[in-house]
């Protein structure tokens, strides 16, 4: 196809996009293999900053951990200077994946195929039997090891987390970020973290399609129903959006114990408010306090597929990786402070019953997305999604939360990438 | 592995029956009953189990938060219907004390959509400490999946 | 794919047809994926009628049934006025499914996601927080509930059948059907039915290989030794071929009591009979001539991919459902007629036995769609099925049972449809 | 659940291994001697049981019609070549009388064919009415599967 | 896809090879949908002899056996004379395959569906009810079933094996093969074989990726440590690299017994070398020297997709069939010979620990083709494998073995037919 | 089916549930000593095996070549890290003479790697020899996998 792809590109763009601009977003764009194609190659390898990992995850020298962007297989590792690296995770020689297992502490990286080693920057350190055996065989004299070693490419450490990129344009991360997203960064990066565990979940729905849910304030007190029930999270609670890199990224967040309109739920007829159901044991909601801004729930959504999420005391990085147009997978962080009292751990980890595949306020998230899948199957050309919540336009709104302002700006990064 | 008697063997057997069958025929009512309270159940993956990482996909304390995960799933949450069919294999039952028993146990879950779509959703271990008496009865149950994958998502217990 | 078909769509089609016309269907219409896109346009889309479900399946106000057109998830359900309504199982807003149960009954449809609520008519009757909180958010003030409700299809309750249509262009059910095909519908569905059960079937092969098999009364007492064997039904029983739309449609019609030419067989050396086989027990074969046609097997097919069988007293529908290009789900819907009395209920019971997906004569259409589908794997461009049992043209032959004119049928709306 | 002796226990589970290596042994002419005459054998969805609706996907009453199905497994049907593996797990046994239990179990089938393709094709549970006796048999046996969907065809009793 | 693809093949070709040739292999052959449709009509239907079976699999008259060439279902079959048929495995009616089990013996070939029936040789001896019945029905009078035999391909048996082509351009085997190859196959077929027994392996990866490992000495000795550590095959053992027709043929042989260069093992730090494991009941490695040349191991590699196999005693054929784009099924057939005194039997039995999917020195190659797999997933345009050892051109290296030279010929034989 | 003793059978049940713990847990190391030694131990597919023909996925004749799988599984081979979840079901068991039985069991492993992906990686049945005593073990173990086809590769016995 990318023969036809590569004359294609110099004509029109595979997709015209509905002249209603970013309150729609046409659901060719969830299953048509062409567009998926393309944006291995505008998205992940364009100009944008991707999630990888956590510095405290490899903290020696050695240590390396794999990630992907896009469907990319990336090794992240710690030279002996204590210098972070991003390679491709593909051996310069045949291609052979160099890490099979996700963490580890390697001397070098030798390949097992031919066991062409690199060293911990990605540069080839040695070719097996490079001279041949008694002068026979081997690289011809003139091969320049240089010139073979690993795919590198440039990652940051942003307050901890590691980012990385394709691009050589694009701005640095705090740049890429703006200062409102980096204000959030900071605020839950704020002092040495640890990390408590891992999930990863299998969605059964094309990558973008969590990407909109998560930077959707609408459906969270509605499909979670476990949210708006227990008064945990509800839109008439006090909160807004805010907006980074004019609406590639953004920050959705609420302070539960401010409920300016309550009525609006116990008076509503919203499903989503059960009201004959209690909880026998809540000590698993015990929670405390632990930002002094009195935010609550805080998600924000780091273009293309990043996410920091606080619910609560729940604080995880949540990685969005494609496997195919019609699945992905969701890798979960989840950490906690360094200097977490032993209340406060354990106030964490029954709180993980909120979240995660198993979640009461996210495996909803699981389901839905397949339910959206599904439902626009076999769609007709002009069939879309709209999303005029809070507006057509895309600009921070403080206050608001009854809006899908942030899934606008999703959809406007991604036809400044595509050339939709 | 130490031997204990064919009477535990049978407690512990029936224990897990009514495990099955209180998950397998839908009366999850019927599961948090067969915890002592307090009790320990938790969803782990091997990849965190194995690092001694504290997270779980499912974590309950007290026969209550169980009570909760079944009024979860029958009123609160939303998920399309399925069912499980759960298979077990290879329990070795090791005596703690006189009324206290330690049990290893494969398991492994089809899981069946209301479209009939199959899947092995998941396989792994039991690790159980369990109560006898009368009736034996869960004091932790552990269910280590050997997948750090999870399909989709997970809303009824394992 | 779709931007190039776009383009291609003005060109020249797909596939240029083999010159001898529908004698003749090229392999590649069973594995190529653009030919798969572009049928779900232009036959399931296009001026076709196709099955949805039954009328009594939902007898109540608020009751409704999921089904399929195409690759397209459609729901139909009765309004309080009793009225039937055919809507796309797709919400308005960002596509979710509306309705995972298959079956239920409900005052409205309410989105999961975001509580996008709409009537039995599909029409949207409320947005959750349409004005906002506190003023804040909300739709725009112009947004107009009317232009967005589930998109509506055409339906058509005809003879307790409900079939539905994209297109505005098509004729009504009847005249689509035309006199010969609703003779056989109203003699089927000539009293009060009753749901005995449903199957569903997954087929390994291309949707239209079914359909194929079951416009095709040559394979029948042949494949399906036990037809033949038992004398249930051969070739040389009385019976025909009648067509409708000028082969669209058709019926398959067989009298066992008339067997004109049994030599046939016995003289034969077919496999399908099998001399010293018998039946330790065939009560299960117990039977009664229930129409006085004295017809005992029949089958119908309603183009595109809708199949009315008697087969003795198993009556049911049969919807064909492509689940990609070389998968399909057969759903069966088995019944009998209310007045039924206890040994009638007992003998259709029975007889069961004889369909579905264990059925005596009916399990073999399961693995010969995927004898076939690995038989033309990798086929040559120009490799065809040949169809010219019966003679070459496309007319009701009453008398003839050995006869593909049902297939030439077929194919010959395929080509009007798909502009091959 | 009510309690049965050890020798029911012991005859009902020679009773289903003697049916799962009929079955998995390709001994399927072992198979109707199994259940009583008359005797009542179904296979049906989970979708039409709990909707009461009587179809099913195969359903005998009678030995001869059990092997009538051996027959045309082996003689009349056409089919790719196929082997199953039954896996069972989580039996309950529950007395009627003193000759007869009632009994639930969960099975599982993994169809292998001759190309060694490996599915699950079928997961359920069986419902038994067993007669005891010198060798207990299967007076009724209703496999119920989960999935409303086979998998192409579906010749060799679950 | 095709009708895309007609237009384009008078067009440019799907890909330009980087311009360092053969020493470079684009990893976009490995997962482009387009080049895999290209390969089953340019390499496996173009002039290419394709290993299909042994003729003692097939030794009296209605034997068959079934393979493929490349995705083309394919019967081997012996007719009344003795005489070896290649038919494609697809009935000439309506597409269904004839033959589902692997082996067997038939006096005919008939189809289940329909029971068109052919002889040994392929053609149509038969239509059921081509007559109609009683006068009516059946195929019209001018109807040639000399028109619509099995499509037959050109088989030759060569030293027992017998191998099939779609080209009637294609020169005879013997010639195809060219003298040195013929040699080595005349070498292991010396005398009467007998089949021990059959493994088949599904490979996590495109065809091509077992192709080049296949012609890859270098990564024998390194990636199956077996070898090494139990100094079985190194590099440093004498041997080399035997062409065929200019490359795409290749044998590569070492000879256990005479280590010229041990250091280079013992001295190097590969992890192939594993110092301190020693065997606890070596007797699965007794041996016997069979062959005078003293020859150990020698894999010989018939283009596109057959290998024949020395590893000590144990010889076997084998024969890969993609299973699409990323997946392909690794057919073995070990053999013996009739002659084997029950020592030498024994001995093949538990040498066959070295290979096969649970192989000592073969799983290797299981997961390695995995590895690449997914180490190049999203690869960008212009990423590429290199193969520059021992050289950059193609010729026979008597003395060589660490060399990719085989490798080249593989790529410079995929260039010439698929045309870049 | 002959009768064995109870206590035959809990020692045969034993002896299974520690073959499956040492796989399955990861301590391969106490699987050769679940071995008579000499032994046989063979892994085979139906398609060799129903043909008499002598080709073995893995044979081991002694504990020693055992151990050397051990070896490589540990040391030598290169392979994606992966795990075993045994299941079992269909055991019969019928005695040779006063110290040996014969055993037919039906068996199934789900694979899992380190990715999280699962498959039904290998089903059929287990033929045994086995010695009784103080503890039972294999003379004999015959692996027929109903599949002829292996995915990627076979390290872990099964
Ligand atoms: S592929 Fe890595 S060394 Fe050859
Ligand atoms: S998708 Fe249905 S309400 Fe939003
Ligand atoms: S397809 Fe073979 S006879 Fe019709
Ligand atoms: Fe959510
Ligand atoms: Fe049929
Ligand atoms: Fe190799």
């Amino acid at each position: 196809m990318d023969g036809f792809l590569a004359i294609m590109r110099n004509d029109e763009p595979l997709l015209t996009w509905p002249k209603e601009g970013p309150t729609r977003a046409p659901y060719r764009v969830m299953h048509d293999p062409e567009i998926y194609r393309q944006e291995m190659d505008r998205i992940f390898r364009g100009p944008t900053w991707n999630y990888l990992c956590l510095d405290i995850e490899i903290p020696n020298p050695g240590d390396y951990k794999t990630s992907f962007i896009g469907e990319v297989p990336i090794i992240v590792c710690r030279d002996e200077n204590g210098e972070i690296h991003g390679l491709i995770n593909r051996c310069a020689h045949k291609g052979a994946m160099l890490c099979i297992d996700p963490v580890g502490n390697k001397k070098q990286f030798a390949c097992v195929y031919h066991a062409w080693t690199y060293d911990l920057k990605g540069d080839l350190t040695s070719v097996a039997f490079q001279k041949g055996l008694a002068g026979k065989g081997g690289m011809p004299a003139d091969f320049d090891a240089t010139k073979h070693g690993l795919t590198k490419i440039r990652v940051e450490n942003f307050c901890g987390l590691i980012f990385g990129t394709f691009s050589d344009q694009v701005e640095n991360v705090e740049a890429y970020l703006g200062p409102d997203m980096t204000k959030q960064v900071r605020r839950v990066f704020c002092k040495r973290i640890e990390v408590l565990g891992y999930y990863h979940q299998v969605l059964p729905n094309n990558w973008k399609l969590y990407m909109e849910n998560s930077r959707d304030p609408y459906h969270a007190t509605i499909l979670h129903a476990f949210y708006a029930t227990f008064k945990l999270n509800r839109l008439s609670m006090q909160g807004g959006v805010a907006l980074g890199k004019h609406g590639w990224h953004n920050l959705l967040y609420s302070v539960a114990e401010r409920d300016i309109q309550r009525d609006n739920y116990e008076g509503g007829h919203l499903r989503s408010v059960i009201r004959d159901v209690g909880l026998a044991d809540s000590t698993f909601l015990d929670r405390r306090q632990e930002f002094d801004d009195g935010v609550t729930v805080a998600i924000q959504s780091i273009y293309p597929t990043c996410n920091i999420q606080q619910i609560y005391n729940t604080l995880a990085i949540r990685h969005t990786v494609p496997l195919g147009l019609e699945k992905a997978e969701l890798h979960w962080t989840c950490f906690g402070y360094k200097d977490d009292d032993e209340e406060l751990r354990r106030m964490r980890n029954l709180q993980a019953n909120l979240i995660g595949p198993a979640g009461y306020v996210s495996m909803e998230d699981g389901s839905v997305g397949g339910y959206v899948q599904r439902g626009i199957a076999g769609a007709e050309e002009d069939a879309a999604a709209i999303m005029e919540m809070g507006g057509r336009d895309i600009a921070p709104q403080p206050g608001i939360r009854a809006t899908e302002v942030a899934l606008r700006g999703f959809w406007q990064a991604y036809r400044e990438l595509m050339g939709f | 592995m130490a031997i204990v008697s064919e009477a535990v063997h049978h407690q512990i057997e029936a224990l897990n029956t009514r495990y099955i069958r209180a998950i397998d025929d839908d009366k999850l009512e019927d599961w948090p009953a067969l915890f002592t309270d307090p009790c320990f159940y938790r969803i782990v993956s091997r990849e965190n189990f194995a690092r001694n990482l504290p997270l779980s996909v499912m974590e309950c304390a007290s026969r209550g938060m169980l009570i909760d995960r079944v009024t979860g799933y029958r009123r609160v949450n939303v998920y399309e219907p399925q069912r499980y069919t759960h298979l077990l294999s290879g329990l070795v039952i090791e005596p703690i004390d006189a009324s206290h028993v330690r049990c290893t146990q494969n398991y492994a879950v089809v899981r069946t959509m209301v479209t009939g779509e199959m899947t092995v959703f998941a396989a792994g271990v039991y690790l159980d400490r369990v109560r006898l008496g009368d009736e034996a009865l869960f004091e932790e149950r552990i269910v280590v999946q050997e997948s750090r994958r999870v399909d989709t998502l997970l809303v009824i217990p394992l």
